[in-house]
């Protein structure tokens, strides 16, 4: 526990310091953005307030493999990762504390790009806003669970940047798909379907605890 | 528990185990076994009656659902096997692991194929991104980013740990994609799952055999696989024997 | 307080094609200190990679007093510096004890960086630190939570000499305090000054060993010559 | 000259011997493939086809991203790109080098890609092939050619993966917006507009002797 | 065969925060051998880079013979080994040569490789070797082209004895042969063994320096007694 907390910490000082992930991510977002506005020309503004979500949610995707592989890239120097896999204690705790700091600042990306998109996509988001909050913040969750432990395997076998979306996209695409109807329901202004939210539960679930259980067999070497 | 934590498993450990030198003793019966069950199912596929709407294309009922059972069964012994390496470290079941995993992906890649050659034979196109389908393209992709992971990482055990994790991970999916049906039920182009009596008369048999035929072939490759992977392992070991060592003065 | 008993049985370890250990015995007995020598490659930093925990064994066990392994007792100092180059060494030194759970991690903080003489660049980023410097606070590092063991690989690298003396009284305080000592180095006076037993491993085996508790120089010398005669 | 070639070979060596670059780019590709479906569902086919030129070059963008960040991920351990600019002789070449490594690892995989595509969203690119050839050639090499540049800056500021997107991106608009422009009169069967490639011929060329001079700065500490 | 002069003028290098170095001046002569001695963080390591031509100075010039910096004529062993963990102990020199345009690198590499006592593992992937195996590598790329001038720091760290012998021997005969030489180490012993001049850093000035042909033992250890003296 002291342990995930002593991580948390670390790793947002780390980047108060710098604030390079938080910069990062988001200005990454905001380029998606207008990398769409260049590839999808010629919409009518109507289909594509109906693409918002979608697009929103590959922005969210894309700049979240950024901040995790950057995450870890940050105790690949000097071996700081062996320094962690020394610490007494079950290593469950030492995932758990990325995670958390990985789930942190993520989510601060996600709000202000969601502000950009509602902005460049003409959408308003205000009135499906718990539903859409409660939507991303349990996807983020799956996102975090899946990509902390992911992250921590390709960084480990020295391939990093390349190995870890071909290994955490597959397992996001559930989250990704339940994510994505949820959210368009709740920017259109419907309930957001019960479905979706069981799915993120669940996948959430077993992602934490497989996570959990298996990062004491990641750190070894 | 984890493998060889402060008790690695006896240091010589015999290559094969005893339960893959039990396993490896049922290859040739079942090879026999499965023989004559492809004769069987040839035969009772040619005379079962042609689908009156769908046509002679229908026949690729009986490999199309088989195929997907024997990919579900390759990942679920992957998955577990993986589970019993991690708590166990028994080096055997992760061998065993590998083997499934790739017959699994290889029954996958078959359904992938023969999926689209039926709907074109009766949707009209290769493609369509629906759930199920979507779902097992996905199934694929997971797997196959498990043999890439064994790949880049290299024959060491701690990609063999990682990849039991990874194999864990990807369970996840094999429900979501029996049950994507129901879930995604009304919307759904594929059909739903069998029930007891949906096949039609005289279609019974010859999907019963296919579904043998085709575990058998499953069981078959997998035993081959699995003894192909341990001779690997034993070379592997006695090579790394040889003297290797660190640099040498040089000699004047 | 004296450090638990280490014991290796039949530790081998194999990387993808190179054996670096090929079944290694080693008892380090309670406040014992053990001097690895060796020559480049002999898997000096890969026995000592396995008695932190850090690498598992292909083959055989390690015991601490006869139960598990505990990484919270060992201290262990690498070829890497283990530490963070954006935090501070002030930080990067309150984050380990953290990690060890380490009482009032602040102060044990501030007291190692005056001991290793890193007083005055203590709020500086690591990052920009000398070879030295860096050296200097990887062993504080290891020092963090006042481990029963030490596992050292090559501490000398790159201490300037009065660095390196202070480590050496150190070192003989801690190990007269009863603290264990593993240490490998390529300077056989200094492993004589501090170790009081010896193995010499020579391509992943163990070809000699001294155990007498008064080691002379001479007699580490000779062993380290026999040793590499012995080997193929 | 000889600088150049020696890099092109190291590169491909490194690149032969583990094929990472190559297969993960490849496969972020394809997984991209999935995710936009997945980000736009109920589209119908004729709607999405017409988006594919777009979504194709997406997906060559991010691909192109992961790559130039791995091209120099290679050169940081044991500060090998150190040893680089140790190299005698103007350090263009060193440029070039990596530029060259660059462009063929990509080219190799936007093939593939295209080939995935065109079964994915049921596009025949055969008839317009050579223009659509001819486009991506030229965007690539302008891609590679800033790329390779910044991609080097990102990683002597220490803070790479998440430097590179963020300067890349907007010097890629330009070459995105010609490139999606004439592959989308390719893919149509009409011909490539003469604006399309005079528009990245001009990019390319400019990048290409900025890049080439610049290096020698790049390089130093 | 004499390598250039070497002049350093008022040097300065600044980074961010940190004073490296405050105003260097240092003359190398055609052939000679120059030791840079002082504590951790005195500037060592940036000297040894801004006479290679890694790092700019942020004041002052540095010439050779009279002339622009010349990166062909000088070998470089630094901190980091400079080594691609992917490709074999051969396949890194063989890249080196080309880089630095050898006539025929593979059998440079080869002969190199016998040198240096890799030959049984010049086909093993870099990433894998131990800290000796990789430091004697990067000892073969910093000489990969015969270059004139060779800097080298710290080039014990890490080498079993043998194969500090052996550096040693190489060096003299290097430096008798008329190749420049200059080094850093903590071994005052070694200093004195390998060069006929030597100048003590502390914190970015040069403290003290000696240009005797015979610069024995005793007296560097005074000078470097000395420096630390004067030093605030
Ligand atoms: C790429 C994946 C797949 C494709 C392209 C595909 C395609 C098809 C097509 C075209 C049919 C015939 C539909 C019709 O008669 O209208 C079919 C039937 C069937 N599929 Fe799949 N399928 C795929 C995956 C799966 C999977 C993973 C299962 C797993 C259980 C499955 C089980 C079945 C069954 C049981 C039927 C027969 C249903 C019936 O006749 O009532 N399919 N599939
Ligand atoms: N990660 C690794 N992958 C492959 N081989 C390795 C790895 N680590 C070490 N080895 C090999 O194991 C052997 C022992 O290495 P180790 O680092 O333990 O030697 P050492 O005795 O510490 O040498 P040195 O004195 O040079 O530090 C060497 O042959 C080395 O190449
Ligand atoms: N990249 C950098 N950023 C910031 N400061 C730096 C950087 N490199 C060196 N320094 C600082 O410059 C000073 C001199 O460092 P240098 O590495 O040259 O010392 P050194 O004499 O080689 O020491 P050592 O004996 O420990 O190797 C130190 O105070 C160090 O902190
Ligand atoms: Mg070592
Ligand atoms: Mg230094």
């Amino acid at each position: 526990m002291n342990v995930a907390l002593a991580i948390l910490w670390k790793d947002l000082v780390s980047e108060w310091r710098s604030r390079d992930r938080v910069v990062a991510m988001l200005i990454f977002s905001i380029l998606m953005a207008v990398v769409f506005h260049f590839a999808l020309p010629d919409q009518d503004p109507e289909a594509l307030r109906a693409l918002t979500p979608g697009l929103l949610w590959t922005a969210y995707l894309f700049a979240a493999l950024l901040g995790l592989n950057r995450s870890f890239a940050l105790e690949l120097e000097n071996d700081a990762l062996g320094g962690l896999a020394l610490a007494p204690g079950n290593r469950g705790w030492i995932f758990l504390g990325k995670a958390a700091a990985n789930w942190v600042l993520i989510s601060i990306v996600q709000v202000l790009t969601a502000g950009v998109f509602a902005v460049f996509y003409r959408v308003d988001l205000l009135p499906g806003l718990t539903g859409l909050a409660s939507v991303v913040g349990l996807g983020t969750l799956g996102i975090c669970a899946a990509g902390t432990l992911l992250a921590a395997m390709a960084v480990r076998t020295g391939f990093r940047e390349v190995l870890l979306p071909v290994l955490l996209l597959p397992a996001l695409f559930p989250i990704l798909a339940g994510a994505v109807q949820g959210s368009m329901a709740a920017v259109a202004g419907r309930p957001v379907p019960f479905e979706s939210l069981q799915l993120l539960f669940v996948i959430d679930g077993v992602y934490l605890i497989v996570a959990f259980l298996g990062f004491d067999y990641v750190l070894d070497e | 528990m984890k493998p060889g934590n402060e008790t690695a498993p006896n240091p010589e450990a015999d290559i094969p185990s005893p339960l893959e030198a039990r396993m490896s003793r049922w290859r040739r019966p079942l090879g026999i076994v499965l023989g004559l069950l492809t004769i069987g199912y040839a035969w009772s596929v040619v005379s079962a009656p042609i689908d009156h709407t769908q046509g002679v294309i229908q026949k690729i009922l009986y490999v199309h659902p088989p195929l997907a059972y024997g990919a579900y069964l390759g990942f679920v012994i992957t998955g577990f096997a993986g589970m019993v390496f991690l708590g166990r470290g028994r080096e055997d079941l992760d061998r065993l692991a590998i083997a499934s995993a790739e017959v699994g992906v290889i029954f996958c890649t078959l359904m992938l194929v023969t999926g689209p050659i039926w709907a074109r034979g009766t949707w009209g196109v290769w493609w369509s991104w629906d759930a199920r389908l979507t779902v097992t393209l996905l199934l694929w992709f997971v797997y196959l980013a498990y043999l890439l992971l064994r790949g880049f990482g290299g024959r060491n055990p701690r990609t063999a740990r990682f990849a039991a994790i990874y194999g864990v991970l990807g369970l996840v999916l094999i429900p979501l994609n029996y049950y994507v049906i129901e879930i995604f039920g009304s919307r759904s182009m594929h059909p739903e799952n069998l029930k007891q009596g949906s096949l039609g008369d005289g279609m019974g048999l010859p999907f019963l055999l296919g579904n043998l035929a085709l575990a058998g072939a499953f069981f078959y490759l997998l035993l081959l696989r699995w003894e192909v992977e341990s001779q690997r392992a034993r070379e592997d070991d006695q090579g790394s024997e040889a003297r290797v060592g660190g640099p040498r003065a040089p000699k004047d | 307080m004296n450090s638990p008993q280490l014991k290796l049985r039949g530790v081998r370890k194999r990387y993808a094609s190179v054996t670096a250990l090929r079944g290694v015995d080693i008892t380090l007995a309670p406040g014992g200190s053990l001097a690895i020598l060796g020559p480049n490659g002999a898997g000096k930093s890969t026995l000592l990679r396995v008695m932190a925990g850090l690498a598992h064994p292909t083959a055989g066990r390690i015991e601490f007093a006869g139960g598990k392994h505990d990484r919270g007792q060992v201290g262990y100092l690498g070829h890497a510096t283990l530490l963070y180059p954006e935090l501070t060494a002030r930080e990067n030194l309150i984050f380990a004890g953290r990690l060890y759970g380490v009482n009032s991690p602040q102060a044990r903080a501030d007291q190692l960086l005056a001991e290793e003489g890193l007083g005055e660049v203590a709020e500086r980023r690591v990052g920009g630190f000398s070879r030295g410097m860096a050296q200097r606070l990887s062993i504080a590092r290891a020092r963090v939570h006042s481990p029963k063991l030490l596992l050292l690989d090559e501490p000398f690298t790159g201490l300037d000499e009065p660095a390196a003396q202070r480590l050496t009284e150190r070192l003989t305080t801690l190990s007269a305090e009863g603290h264990g000592l593993v240490l490998t180095t390529h300077e056989i006076s200094r492993a004589a000054r501090l170790a009081r037993s010896a193995v010499i491993l020579v391509d992943g085996t163990v070809q000699e060993s001294i155990d007498s508790d008064a080691m002379s120089e001479a007699e580490l010398r000779a062993a380290y010559a026999r040793a590499l005669e012995a080997a193929p």
